[in-house]
């Protein structure tokens, strides 16, 4: 067992997929020789070069369909963009060309490519560097979407996306950087769409992805000590989403809680419960309580911010409410 | 061939002769091709909607004639010429034309999106200029895993307004991308003249990012073929030109498109600039037949009526298996 | 009563606001002098001149950034984006300017402007040019969506967008552009975030909005045939929805069906479905059943559209097996 | 006041006399501004991440010195100086940037967000190129509603590489718009300068699109301001118009950025081409003594300490306010 950061997981990742295949090319803004704007790509340039590891002008349009034509000419592009909020401006390659290639052109190929970015709030950053918006992408068929929520999912499920054929977007809550996690000395590779079941428990269940599985961990634990048991599921994937898994721990507690930090309205959380309310309503005995953002960009000042986002408070009363 | 002296030396300087008769046929396929489209269209044989290519042929044609099946295009929403010159199997080509299983994307794309991977045409494009950058991240990995292999990103003069082209243009530029850009001007972006669309010249813009820039009457294939060859070469070596080529559309924008917001001289001069008769009137002047000529044009309608017959006795696609097949069926690496 | 068509609904709606206030423009690709690519805008160059209505280049990130800006200084702008596929070329405008000014300016002021763009299939216009992605918008606080579903509800509601101080999109499905319905000689202005009731129904309530909304008509119809009542909802309007109104039929019919052609998976039936498990669980006598389009783009072929595509069979099916 | 003969013989040009102890009050406000905020973000008294514009000040108090409030400006990430030289009041910019309920943007935007609709300063703006279309779409309305009205669209080197740059010049040149495009070049984009990123000119872009094009030293207050009143003459009278300002990023790309990747001798060089001591040096030497340049800093310094209490006494936004703030209070227009 060693220490690591979820950073460096990342870096360690990255590293790993462009040692094991050489078709393995990242690029970006700053990705280079900076090494990443939070430093996820340190070390690379020097170990792998400037052909396998370059930085791009500002232009997140092209980058990202730079990267699907890459993918349709025989290499593994990873891209980074430097805040979620900024695939405003990749959308349509990711959406019209690179999710559509295979399944348009009649299954004659796929687009391997993976796009990384960081998103979530937290740091102060404002509305237009602290967004969620992956309830977007995994709403488009020929998408993949993954959000890892500590170290060793994050190395896992990057290699992973690598790997894939089909286009996969890996989402990274930056203010999970920094966090540090015992890990083992290798690091397993990780399918992508199954859940990990990180605490056991009788009454409800809590299903979330990225940085808020910390918030239900809390949460379960403040529960523990009220004499309520929880169950905690992470997603790690939310496209596709271990729907039996979470069916499975539905039909042992009969109550079920979403929490994300994406906006709650229409956001990732929508759908879990929906299924839920349907494939799983016969197990239900409680209403379904999601917690996520509420509906307003993300505010700048601490004090608003704090308010903003999801916490174990917040998770607590959900599940007192469908306990109710 | 041609009777203008200019292409006569500019062959010279190119060293080869232009196999003209191939450019002929090339774009007879294309022009024939598009018409019983456009019967089969009127007759409700093809579903959603179609662009002709008809009077553009000779860029398809030209440019084509100088590349090999490594090459990669990123074609348009207007891209049968190039998928035909391109060398995309023609039964495949109208079997997904009339939204056929067999067709070359098994009926899932349809005109808008033809393609054919395993000769280097990575898609018809339903979005004006995507192609551009999925031209450009083809030829960054030519140039890592392929060198002297180019791409090649088609677009109309509409297009040219796009963010896209400055942002392809600036990266081709400064990573000496092996990429051609051929513009394709027409005239037209739908129902709009470009100029009104338009401030600025290609030439101008080229000039920007300092990437060899050349004009070409894009209905004459000879030339063509000609000036694309040398410029083809260069880009095999060195790096990112454009090449616009100057046509016109003789079509609706899409079929069915009455076009009155055209001249009627407008397009009463077309036939006088099409490209298929002057190589034709050539071709006679110097070396075909009248019956060679006739021969190869019912080679190319057999072919053509071969191929819908193949398209009409396909069936309709499989509902499961396209749904299953929006990702590739291995899934993920598990570990 | 006179009879009008959907498209000349909003044609008329367009010269009732540029006539009621000379600070509304209309501008997108192919609007003025053709008149739109649907023929939304026929007539209104020659009457209200290329000033208040005029043709843009092919640049529809500028198009949409420009009218933030335009409805920043005082004019009210109603863009066209020709297909509801290409927005993916506008989010930023639309996410990160538009949506958020008001909020991030600290209320200062607001961004009337008005996106106007058709979604839908059944044209065999393929993966490219069919797509619903309201569900995109919906998610993003700042932004209001409707969806109107006939020509008086398309002539009211974009009479209410235009006249709204906030950013407003109005999706209009293609297939509805040909119908045909009588509607009364003074068309009423119609607020966003207003359901309508379209039939009374006592064992299910179908909720829906845009072209579906013609679908759970018929399905409630075919039903009414086999004896089930059912209760027909048009949302007309998907940001703020009316949950009210969706709430108190649930409370009398105890049965839910949501439907759209929308992608189903993360698409904005979840939303409504999510809620009513929320809050309306205790009324809930059997499962929410959405009914939306499989998890796949868009195919060509009118056979594969066809299965794509919901349908009242589908909704009678669903119906069906939430009476199970 | 300058002592070069080329500013002297402009300002013969332009008419009138540039007032050069304004620009240098407006730079000054500016550096002491920005010179505060990176010690209040050193002692965590301002949120989130800063960009300063330290060294690029004679761009901001250059241009709007010829705009008035009718005028309008979008604005980047590096903000801070457009937003007071544009008029913002002192107390609200620093309240809004110590996120506080008495913020010009009620503490919910912050730094990177900054705006004042009242004297035309449409936003500073955390996406880069952004605020070129809204700048645009803002020129539009002046034309309709204010002819002579003008918009600017500040925007960085980095920014270059952005397609909307393209789609706005293009619109703005078609429309000729009273649009001016201020390019303030710093050589960098955040850790990797900007010629690695950018294969054009400027200069050569704008000549694509036939926009006029001047380039000025943009740490010569007195050179900027002069070349930019004919310029936003030019504008307000007959269309675009590009000015690029060389300058120099004295800071890090945001506070707390060591500039590893930045050489020693860059950054030394940097103090010679301050454009406050040169303007400081034109002033002592023509007319302003030391006292009344003493003067004049102790009274912005003032100004800004003033400020800073106001803003400190400020209290936190109310969560409930800014929630129902997403949308105009008033909702839909019923009927
Ligand atoms: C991004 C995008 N915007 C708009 C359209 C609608 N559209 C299809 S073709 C076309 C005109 C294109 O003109 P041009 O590039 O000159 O090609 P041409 O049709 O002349 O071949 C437009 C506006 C589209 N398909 N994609
Ligand atoms: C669309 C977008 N891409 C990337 C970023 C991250 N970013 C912020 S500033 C910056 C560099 C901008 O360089 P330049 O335009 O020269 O402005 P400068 O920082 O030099 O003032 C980058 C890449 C962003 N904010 N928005
Ligand atoms: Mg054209
Ligand atoms: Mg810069």
């Amino acid at each position: 067992m060693t220490e690591i950061r979820y950073l460096r997981a990342i870096n360690m990742a990255l590293a790993d997929a462009m040692a094991e295949d050489d078709t393995v090319v990242v690029f970006g803004e700053d990705v280079s020789e900076a090494g990443g704007s939070f430093g996820a790509s340190r070390g690379l340039r020097d170990r792998f070069g400037p052909d396998r590891i370059f930085d791009t002008p500002i232009s997140e349009a092209a980058i990202a369909g730079a990267a699907v034509g890459v993918a349709m000419s025989g290499l593994r592009p990873v891209i980074e963009i430097m805040f979620m909020d900024f695939i405003t401006l990749t959308m349509d390659a990711l959406v019209n060309q690179a999710a559509k290639a295979r399944f348009m052109f009649g299954g004659q190929g796929s687009v391997p490519m993976v796009l990384r970015t960081p998103h979530g709030a937290g740091l102060g950053a404002g509305p237009q560097h602290s967004q969620c918006l992956e309830a977007w992408l995994a709403h488009v068929p020929g998408l993949k979407v993954v959000c890892p929520s500590d170290p060793a999912s994050a190395y896992g499920l990057l290699r992973a996306a690598i790997r894939d054929p089909d286009p996969v977007i890996m989402v990274e809550n930056k203010a999970l950087y920094g966090m540090k996690a015992e890990v083992a000395d290798e690091l397993p590779v990780l399918p992508i769409g199954k859940a990990a079941i990180l605490r056991r428990g009788k009454e409800v269940t809590l299903v979330s992805y990225g940085a808020s599985v910390h918030i239900c961990s809390a949460a379960a634990a403040q529960l523990e000590a009220d004499g309520i048991s929880a169950e905690v599921i992470d997603l790690r994937s939310l496209q596709p989403w271990d729907e039996a898994t979470v069916l499975e721990s539905l039909s042992s507690t009969h109550r079920l809680v979403v929490v994300h930090e994406a906006v709650e309205a229409f956001g990732p959380g929508a759908e879990i419960a929906a299924r839920m309310a349907d494939v799983g309503f016969d197990e239900l005995d409680g209403p379904i309580v999601r917690v996520g953002a509420p509906f307003m960009p993300v505010p700048f000042s601490k004090a608003l911010e704090g308010r903003y986002l999801p916490d174990a408070a917040k998770v607590v009363a959900a599940v007192r409410r469908t306990l109710a | 061939m041609s009777a203008k002296p200019m292409n006569t030396s500019r062959r010279a300087q190119a060293g080869k002769a232009v196999d003209l008769p191939a450019l002929y046929k090339s774009m007879l396929l294309i022009r024939r091709t598009e018409e019983r489209l456009a019967t089969l269209f009127a007759d409700g044989e093809v579903p959603g909607f179609i662009h002709l290519s008809i009077g553009q042929e000779a860029v398809s044609a030209g440019v084509m004639s100088n590349l090999t099946k490594a090459d990669t295009i990123a074609s348009t929403h207007r891209g049968h010429g190039h998928a035909l010159a391109k060398g995309l199997s023609l039964e495949g080509f109208f079997s997904e034309l009339l939204a056929r299983r067999e067709g070359l994307c098994q009926g899932r794309g349809g005109s808008m999106h033809v393609a054919d991977m395993s000769v280097g045409m990575l898609g018809a494009n339903g979005i004006v200029g995507a192609g551009l950058s999925i031209a450009l991240g083809s030829a960054l990995a030519h140039k890592r895993l392929r060198p002297g292999t180019i791409a090649v990103a088609f677009f109309g003069d509409g297009a040219l307004a796009e963010g896209l082209l400055h942002e392809t243009l600036n990266m081709a530029a400064l990573w000496k991308l092996p990429l051609l850009f051929v513009c394709e001007n027409n005239g037209w972006s739908e129902f709009l003249p470009s100029e009104k669309q338009i401030a600025f010249t290609l030439e101008r813009l080229s000039a920007a990012y300092a990437i060899p820039y050349e004009r070409v009457d894009g209905n004459d294939a000879e030339a063509v073929a000609l000036r694309s060859r040398e410029i083809i070469e260069a880009v095999r070596r060195s790096g990112p030109a454009v090449l616009e080529c100057a046509t016109v559309r003789v079509r609706g924008h899409f079929e069915g498109d009455a076009q009155k917001y055209r001249d009627r001289a407008d397009l009463e001069d077309v036939a006088k600039v099409d490209p298929i008769m002057r190589c034709e009137a050539v071709l006679k002047k110097t070396r075909m037949s009248d019956e060679a000529l006739q021969a190869l044009d019912a080679d190319v309608r057999s072919a053509i009526e071969n191929a819908i017959s193949v398209a009409r006795a396909g069936q309709d696609p499989d509902f499961e298996r396209a749904r299953e097949d929006v990702y590739t069926p291995q899934g993920f690496a598990s570990p």
